[in-house]
């Protein structure tokens, strides 16, 4: 068992418990960490292990909401139907809108990847082919229905954002320990020698984005499922910053990093409401802070992830 | 014919707008290398501390030339002051830490002195005077063109060409010239890069305030969020120009506010930031450093 | 490992005193309206309003014995922090929740409302608001198709206006509005020669004024909020376009006048009485009150409007002494003429407000509005 | 089939204007240690970067095999069998040492596509064959007890190992390396040779750029100087050191240097 393994497992087992715990409103604090760890770990997989200066995840996780939003009131498709096509979707969209564009180098690819999330803003606002409900966005959105029994208690969303969480916590685990999850670092570290030794930079980093935006259109599924609503806003530019923040500020490439990111983004602000009209300015404080602290972030990735018949010798 | 030149005269209107702050823009990331994701609020402060001057020296409401120089000089002066700031404490500390600390540091920036604008000024909606420019009205044969349009346009052609023989004319301007290239030769020679980084931010901050006040006077409207919105369009513009170059900004800006013109005018406004961004990747895939910007060979 | 105990231990604290806090016995009221943002003004007037009335009805003894408490949640006038918003406001257990401003807003909240069987009440006006036929839900004003009714009458049948052009932006409330006027307009006879959209928050519409001026329109129709209505109008004046502006309800806010300047001289706008002309007595009160506590007026008739929503909401609950949602909503679906700030408030089966009458203004050279309907 | 393993035929590369190989002709031979030499800016890297796909030169043909391989991309190049080191020490720095040996590995790992997000057995066995892979060659090279070391930690000469390890692992049929003896001590020097010959005795064939004359002499069993891009002389090292082209060729830099 290794150090991913290990951290993964200790946060799942209080993630699983907090429920017996937990009031409702603490219960939706609680849905909302989970979904929003879920996209955090998608974009750290294009940003923190392939290295591509994304900053436009927001568009993947709203096209996996508004996939579910759009087939549920739409087209009538009951929601657990609506997963399939809410992880398809962004992946197929990921790779046809970053091929062009996956070549460019970092700044560059970053004002793309903010431009990627400015256009779907706008296809979802000027309600292009008229089912994205325009600004106000899509309504009414039904709960989870298994064998004619409505999930509609919040307790099984948080159980459903739960698993989800557990499925991208394996996902990740299994791409550390395979040559796709090393090629990303090996291209993030140096890609000259990366390609020298063979691997194949634009396949890699597609690949990344294909594993990010699938993720983060499950996600997108449970958040409009969890609101029972949808509007482009939620997936604004600045929804994009913060995940990249997140990832940045966190640690790249470092689970327990990257989970403390989320907390500190998105919970301490729903535990510390009263301090909402100055939040902002005390986040972009502490970005400052960590930054000049701690310039690889509040948990930095430790590598040296290899079979343990290898290790010996000194440290 | 007449539309397609008002048209004209719109875009070069916000274009020269969006000249001014991209240069602020790229004047930093040929330096430095950063995007400099506050120069967009320190646009916005601008504005705001513009008003606020305004009306605590001129509480009568009286206008007069004075008056309108002496709010841009303040202005332009105090947000300087705080673009140097910034340098100061949010990027200096992070000059050799990893590219993607400081871009978050200058994230992390914009959104202090945006927040900050919304604790001080409130969250509202601030209202220029409309008598800080006379209110004249020139018209070119169908063409209708304000007095605020005018001085934009004028002002702002000054101040780009003074900037380019600044840079290209002086011993200042080459040093600076010379630190964009090389920051370690550079020092071997005997510049002082920070003294040269101060005064990037210092002339950067300033066009950014001119480009701030001319916002407010021109909309009358200003918003603490508003800066987010002229600095993508003008970081878009820097880039389409070649990013790192001082004509390319101005050439971007243009180019920019020109096509948003026309893009609003005659398909629709709705689409416009859809069509900027396919203008981007466009010119980045067949001019992968902007339509000025030089091919950059990387040393293998 | 070893930090694992002390988390779990640490997040069961938590929990506990959470729980603790809430189990008090009061009766909440939840604001969802854009404290911050956009329409901010407009947001905070609400939750001042709400907060007035609850302070007076508490000094007074409170609500069936018990007391009140206001919960506010900022929504920004955004749909998915609405859709928050009343996740938060459900999980507190309020009784029943006054907003939001806009209709998007409140759109995005109902069926959240619904779905936790918690009433509603807000002064958005699409059409759509009404069309679930939730019965937590009560609008408080009007909707957007009585509105665009008498502005097409006034347009096309008192003015003469032959080719009109109706701007919207993309929100919920501005697209109905436009929608429900260009179809009114036409049926009073009335040409619609371009119905255009804008993007709110732009500043710069010059570009689709300009594509405007070559089609020489009589009259502009702009269905949208009056940040954007401000400038449009300002910038109309500077492109020389000759037209007659006319603007829909959400125009009306001292801020409009500001923007346009000089150029607000002769607009028009078409709102419901704005807070000044209430004849009523409860309005002059309430605004006394108001002015006192917070030494500013409401911005707008529509915080007054979900004043008047909040009060018949806590006159339901006091006639039927119970604070069952259920048998609240009954009783308001049967409410005819309670006085109240904006005018007796009675409410159809479906939650609309009936009998509401507008006014024209016209802006004077000095700012000031001038009634000029009949 | 041609009798070489490697063959640049008449290869030129400019950049804007100049011009950095001018219709170079070399061939190598399977089993080789075939030296480049030259003064500085001859154009030797540039010439690796042509062979390695790093740049696409504008005239002539690099024949593997018999196959031109002219614009084959870098990736595409490493899974031919052409692996190489570079003149700056690039390795992963963050990361440990055996992490730099396993991207040699990466082309000849049998995972499938899903395997980034499904283990299957074929996955575990794959991954557990390789990583055997690594252990050998860093035991082979000495490094089995910096393992888990960050590889950016480790001393200038070790680095030069773990970048040959690194492309060793690969299982190259040709191995270029960019002037690997620069920056060691004599001792390292030594130490390099013998790792060089024990290399060719795996059967991969080498090529060298390489300043340090005395390892270049002993070393290579062919080489060919360059100068200004262009062929000055080949042969055997003696052929070569008694040739006046190559004599003129250093002097006249050493000239412009001093």
């Amino acid at each position: 068992m290794n150090k991913t393994s290990m951290i993964s497992l200790g946060f799942l087992v209080v993630m699983g418990v907090f429920p017996f715990f937990a009031d409702s409103a603490w219960l939706a604090v609680g849905i909302t960490f989970l979904v929003f760890s879920v996209v955090a770990f998608s974009q750290d997989i294009i940003l923190g292990r392939a290295g591509a200066f994304h900053m436009g995840h927001a568009a993947f996780f709203g096209l996996g909401a508004y996939t579910t939003a759009i087939l549920n009131t739409q087209y009538g498709w009951p929601i657990l139907a609506t997963w399939a096509p809410a992880v398809i979707i962004p992946v197929a969209v990921a790779l046809i809108t970053t091929a062009p564009i996956i070549h460019l180098r970092g700044d560059y690819l970053l004002v793309t990847t903010i431009g990627i999330n400015i256009i779907f803003l706008q296809v979802l606002e000027n309600n292009l082919f008229g089912i994205t409900g325009g600004p106000n966005g899509i309504f009414g959105i039904d709960v989870v229905t298994v064998f004619g029994f409505e999930l509609f208690d919040q307790i099984y969303m948080y159980y459903m954002a739960f698993i989800l969480l557990g499925i991208t916590l394996f996902i990740m685990r299994t791409l550390d320990g395979s040559k796709f999850g090393r090629a990303m670092f090996y291209i993030n570290k140096d890609d000259v020698a990366a390609q020298s030794m063979g691997i194949d930079i634009r396949y890699y980093k597609l690949y990344a984005f294909a594993i990010g935006a699938g993720l983060a259109g499950a996600a997108g599924s449970m958040f409009v499922v969890q609101y029972s609503a949808v509007s482009p806003e939620a997936f604004d530019v600045m929804q994009s910053i913060m995940f990249f923040t997140i990832v940045l500020v966190g640690g790249s490439a470092s689970l327990p990093g990257v989970l403390l990111g989320t907390f500190v983004m998105f919970v301490l602000p729903e535990i510390f409401r009263e301090f909402e009209t100055a939040r902002y300015l005390v986040f972009g404080l502490a970005m400052i802070l960590t930054m000049i602290l701690r310039p690889r972030g509040i948990w930095p990735v430790k590598f040296g992830n290899i079979p343990a018949f290898l290790k010996k010798g000194k440290k | 014919m007449d539309i397609f030149l008002q048209q004209i005269v719109n875009g070069l209107t916000i274009g020269s707008l969006y000249a001014l702050v991209a240069l602020g823009y790229t004047m930093v990331y040929g330096v430095m290398k950063l995007i400099n994701f506050a120069h967009g609020d320190l646009v916005a402060l601008s504005a705001f501390a513009g008003l606020t001057i305004y009306t605590s020296i001129f509480a009568d409401g009286g206008t007069s030339i004075v008056a309108v120089i002496t709010v841009f000089m303040f202005t332009a002066a105090v947000i300087a002051v705080v673009g140097v700031l910034l340098e100061r404490l949010a990027y200096r500390p992070l000059r050799t830490a990893p590219r993607l600390s400081a871009v978050v540091s200058a994230l992390g920036a914009g959104l202090v002195i945006q927040n900050a604008i919304m604790l001080i000024w409130g969250p509202n909606m601030k209202i220029f005077p409309s008598h800080l420019f006379p209110s004249d009205i020139y018209h070119f044969g169908g063409i209708v063109i304000t007095f605020t349009q005018l001085m934009i346009l004028i002002f702002s052609s000054v101040l780009m060409i003074a900037l380019y023989l600044f840079i290209n004319k002086t011993k200042m301007g080459t040093a600076i010239r010379a630190v964009a290239i090389d920051q370690d030769a550079a020092k071997l020679m005997g510049i002082n890069v920070n003294k040269i980084i101060m005064i990037i931010f210092i002339i950067g901050s300033g066009l950014g305030a001119v480009a701030g006040l001319f916002i407010g006077i021109y909309y009358r409207g200003i918003t603490f969020d508003m800066g987010w919105m002229y600095g993508l369009n003008a970081f878009v513009a820097a880039i389409i120009g070649g990013i790192g170059n001082i004509p390319g900004a101005m050439f971007g800006g243009l180019i920019l506010g020109l096509f948003n013109a026309l893009i609003s005018g005659y398909i629709s406004s709705a689409w416009a930031e859809t069509f900027t961004f396919m203008l981007l990747i466009v010119v980045l895939i067949f001019r992968p450093t902007g339509i000025l910007g030089e091919k950059v060979a990387e040393k293998v | 490992m070893r930090i694992l105990p002390r988390v779990a231990a640490s997040v069961a604290v938590c929990a506990l005193l959470v729980t603790a806090g809430s189990a008090a016995d009061v009766i909440k009221i939840g604001v969802q309206a854009p404290i911050t943002g956009k329409y901010a003004n407009e947001g905070q007037s609400i939750d001042n309003g709400v907060r007035l009335v609850i302070d007076q009805l508490n000094a007074k003894g409170g609500l069936l014995g018990k007391q009140l408490e206001v919960v506010s949640c900022d929504d920004e006038g955004k749909a998915q922090k609405a859709a928050i918003c009343a996740r938060k406001l459900v999980n507190e257990g309020v009784l029943a929740v006054i907003g939001s401003y806009t209709s998007g807003a409140t759109e995005a909240a109902q069926t959240t409302y619904f779905r936790n069987k918690t009433l509603q009440t807000s002064d958005g006006t699409s059409g759509s608001l009404t069309k679930q036929k939730y019965w937590t839900f009560f609008r408080n004003s009007f909707r957007n198709s009585d509105q665009a009714a008498f502005t097409a009458t006034y347009l096309v049948k008192e003015k003469g206006y032959k080719n009109i052009v109706v701007i919207s932006d993309y929100s919920g409330y501005s697209v109905d509005l436009a929608d429900s006027a260009a179809k009114s307009i036409k049926s009073e006879g009335g040409n619609v020669i371009y119905q255009g959209k804008i993007k709110s928050g732009t500043q710069n519409f010059t570009a689709v004024l300009t594509k405007i001026k070559s089609m020489n329109p009589d009259a502009i129709y702009f269905a949208g909020y009056y940040t954007d209505g401000g400038l449009i109008r300002a910038q109309q004046q500077q492109l020389g376009i000759k037209a007659d502006f006319i603007g829909g309800d959400a125009n009306d806010n001292p801020d409009f006048v500001k923007l346009a300047g000089k150029s607000a001289e002769g607009t028009i706008l078409v709102n419901f009485p704005t807070a000044e002309f209430l004849p009523y007595d409860a309005a002059k009160i309430f605004i006394k009150d108001y002015t006192a506590k917070y030494g500013k007026a409401p911005s707008s008739v529509w915080a007054l409007m979900n004043v008047d929503g909040l009060n018949a909401i806590l006159h339901a609950a006091k006639e039927t002494k119970s604070l069952d949602t259920k048998t609240i909503s009954n009783y308001l679906h049967t409410l005819r003429d309670f006085p109240g700030i904006t005018g007796p408030v009675s409410f159809r089966e479906d939650g609309e407000r009936i009998n509401t009458k507008f006014n024209i203004y016209e802006i004077q050279a000095n700012g000031k509005y001038k009634i000029i309907n009949k | 089939m041609s009798q070489y393993l490697l063959e640049i035929k008449k290869v030129s590369k400019f950049f804007s204007g100049l011009t950095a190989i001018d219709a170079l002709d070399l061939k190598v031979k399977k089993g080789q240690i075939y030296g480049i030499i030259g003064p500085n800016g001859a154009g030797k890297t540039t010439l690796f970067n042509c062979i390695t796909g790093i740049y696409t030169p504008e005239e002539g043909e690099i024949l593997w095999h018999g196959e031109d391989i002219k614009g084959t991309p870098p990736h595409k190049i490493a899974e031919l069998g052409i692996l190489r080191t570079f003149q700056t020490i690039r390795l992963f720095a963050e990361m440990s040492v055996a992490e730099n040996i396993m991207s040699g590995r990466h082309i000849k790992s049998t995972q499938k596509w899903y395997n980034g997000i499904i283990p299957t057995p074929a996955y575990y066995k794959d991954e557990k064959y390789n990583w055997e892979k690594v252990g050998k060659y860093m035991e082979l090279f000495g490094l089995s007890e910096y393992a888990t070391t960050p590889a950016g930690d480790l001393s200038y000469g070790i680095q030069r190992k773990i970048e040959m390890a690194r492309a060793l692992a690969a299982e190259p049929e040709l191995l270029i390396l960019d002037e690997p003896a620069a920056g060691l001590n004599e001792n390292e020097t030594k130490e390099l040779a013998d790792i060089i010959r024990k290399i060719q005795a795996m059967g991969v064939t080498i090529m060298m750029i390489e300043h340090d004359m005395d390892m270049v002499m002993s070393l290579c069993e062919y080489m060919t100087v360059i100068n200004f891009g262009a062929w000055i002389c080949e042969g055997v090292a003696a052929d070569v050191q008694s040739n006046p082209a190559v004599i003129e060729a250093y002097i006249g830099v050493d000239d412009e240097d001093e």
